[in-house]
């Protein structure tokens, strides 16, 4: 079983070359921290820059420097900070070549829930709703089961949606999983997680051919 | 050159009642116009309807709006680093509208730019949609969304001139030049007016035409909602 | 009866302080030659610019710095550039006080044409349509009858629109015209031109209400 | 950083067929791609469709591409000050599409941002909208233009760096950010290629993310159309 930061190493394998790359709060974050040296990416952060560096050192936070944790940052040669409405055409435009999020609930069919748990505090969708809207590449980072041992992977989102049909894969602590439009195709496993493990976590359809490999991270 | 300079935060909301519709600008707390809400605290104006991406945090930015119980409904796309926030919205005193944040940004820009709606795929499939008029073109659907009406853009750059140019300074940018004509009267604060014809005409993020006032801020006190820093190796 | 300058002349009136204005191609861009100098006025070029000022002395003009008209211009203090999008927010969100254009024809209901003739070599509305459709105050400034002696001034305009009831006054070489909505509403005469001069020239509704002062230009 | 660099015009083409879709930046022959342009007529593209504000004057700016015949369709809101432009045009070899120019823009903008279509009010009532959906919204009539679809986006900024960041000078701005990112595959060449890092963060007018290739023009002759000028007193 993955932790955090295993399943953001395995998501950092995703990125390729010349990726300009949105990535969410919690797991996805960490996910920069992984990515390979001898390859060319850009982070963009919703709130308005693009060639995110790492945290700044102490002293040095500018409180007009930060990502859309409001976490503060710093920028990378060949920054750029735009406003509001560039920052969503990017995104809604498919410039963005890949985003990364976290999720309560991902259905068979790519549908995902990651904002409102009725009954509770509900914080906002952010510019979530606009990124699973307009990614042509979305993976989602997120625990495989829920905390009381339910799955995540669903037939049908119980939770209200975020968007509909968008997912593409799921990293979770125990498997890669792509979304078909037959259900969640298995396509590794984390070390020392059985297929039956995953099968026995996961509520949707789980399509299983041939030999599943495990990760390789 | 045409005018747009007021002495002081007072003349630059002359004209605000109770409940009108506010634009706010900023990202968290990053690029808020601390003067104008400063100002609103303390004329006391109530049953505001804001729009901003953030409601700020108990005792800063909009939060300090919420306190004094002035506002009536906040549409947002991300709110609740804030409990007094929490309690107002649990309890219905407060009403919310969450909106997707590109929703919010091209609401923003249909108003300032005269666009009477947008079609966005945000929200599509979603409780955000209902009720709302959605369409396909070329396969997939877009949800049909309006341009904000708002009586006032209270807006925060880093440097102005009396024309009324602005320049915004990192992330501190976000909303603000969106904002900017997308209600009856912006009204902008800078942290730094200088003079006219020291700001280079080619690097201007909003010309004066999208501003209706403009005054020197003062006090600023830019807080940090999350100060993550890394170690000095 | 004015001639070209004596038309921008009369128009120049019409613009008040902190006014920003988009002059059109012919005599309205005579117009920024008349405005009083105890006001202050910026104009707008759609091509990007706000805060144009007077043409450069010669080995001055810079290819990068034009008008609509193409023409090299300069800009004043407080100027700034954008893009065409930016320029047309500024026109389509009525930012713009005032518009002052030359039209081929003007309808007793505010019809505008001035951009086709057909079987002619047509060259474009460019900014025109967007301008008509937008602004809460066009000026439309024309000579009162075209080469041919017919009035420009009509029931119904017979050339292809560039808008539609849009046109809030005309000034012409021979009076001063509001549209309302029963017709050409006369104003002012021009110097030397009778009540009855300006009946023979305009074919469209005419209202004559009292006496008819002449323009103090 | 990623780089987005060619080595030149050449490499900056590469993908370039003939009956494909392109946007052209540039007002008359201000902010123009001239690189790009010659290099069309060098290679003889035919079959082109084009939007472009303008077409150019006989002997330069796309007048040039005019000359070989290598246009099929042009989409421009002002046309003409082209004699070659107006025989084709008149003799039905050169299919021409006029649009206001405010449409132009947005509907580069449109693709930019990925919205599908937008409302404006300009050319209501007239042939411009004749078989286009039109729709009132407070009582003000719209019509529905779609965003525009093209292969290459060719646009001309004055200085630039190998992320492709773009910036623009005076009116040579116009129609080039709005068509970055609105094509397939947007082409950038710069007066002046800087390295990366001194362009200032907070003063680029067009992200590179916008920008697919971008690289060093040549000989750049910048005519200007109407020279226009003062007497010394």
């Amino acid at each position: 079983m993955l932790d955090k930061n295993g399943i953001a190493k395995r998501i950092a394998k995703e990125v390729q070359d010349g990726y300009y790359v949105n990535l969410g709060i919690g797991i996805p974050t960490l996910v920069a921290n992984y990515v390979r040296d001898d390859i060319e990416v850009e982070f963009q952060s919703e709130n308005g820059v693009l060639g995110m560096g790492p945290f700044p050192f102490e002293g040095e936070e500018d409180a007009d420097i930060i990502n859309a944790g409001k976490q503060t940052i710093t920028t990378l040669p060949g920054a750029s900070f735009f406003d509001s409405a560039t920052s969503f055409s990017m995104i809604r435009g498919q410039h963005v070549d890949l985003t990364i999020l976290g999720a309560m609930e991902v259905a068979e069919n790519g549908d995902i829930a990651n904002w409102k748990i009725p009954g509770k505090m509900v914080k906002g969708m952010g510019g979530a709703m606009d990124l699973v809207a307009s990614a042509e590449n979305i993976i989602v980072a997120m625990m495989h089961t829920n905390r009381a041992g339910a799955s995540k992977l669903l037939k049908q989102c119980s939770l209200p949606l975020t968007g509909v049909g968008c997912v593409k894969k799921v990293v979770t602590n125990m498997a890669v999983l792509e979304v078909t439009n037959k259900g969640f195709k298995l396509l590794e496993r984390a070390p020392d997680v059985s297929v039956e493990d995953i099968k026995k976590a996961t509520e949707g359809e789980l399509i299983i051919d041939g030999e599943i490999p495990e990760m390789d991270i | 050159m045409i005018s747009k300079k007021v002495a002081n935060v007072q003349e630059a909301l002359e004209g605000v009642k109770d409940n009108m519709t506010f634009m706010f600008g900023g990202f968290g707390l990053s690029g808020i116009p601390e003067n104008a809400i400063a100002e609103l605290v303390r004329i006391g104006t109530k049953g505001l309807k804001c729009i901003s991406n953030n409601a700020g945090v108990d005792d800063f930015g909009l939060g300090l709006l919420l306190q004094g119980k002035q506002i009536d409904k906040m549409t947002s796309s991300y709110v609740g680093e804030n409990d007094e926030f929490e309690r107002q919205m649990l309890s219905g005193e407060l009403e919310v509208e969450l909106i997707p944040q590109g929703t919010l940004a091209e609401r923003c820009r249909a108003a300032q730019a005269g666009f009477p709606a947008v079609y966005t795929p945000a929200g599509f499939g979603t409780e955000v949609a209902e009720g709302k008029e959605t369409r396909e073109f070329d396969g997939k659907m877009y949800v049909l969304e309006y341009a904000f009406k708002a009586d006032f853009a209270f807006v925060k750059a880093w440097k102005g001139d009396e024309a009324g140019n602005l320049i915004f300074k990192g992330t501190a940018r976000n909303f603000n030049p969106n904002m900017c004509g997308a209600a009856k009267i912006t009204v902008a604060e800078v942290e730094e007016l200088v003079p006219v014809g020291t700001l280079d005409p080619n690097q201007i993020h909003i010309p004066g035409i999208f501003v209706k006032r403009i005054f020197q801020g003062e006090h600023y006190e830019k807080r940090i909602e999350q100060r993550t820093v890394r170690q000095r190796q």
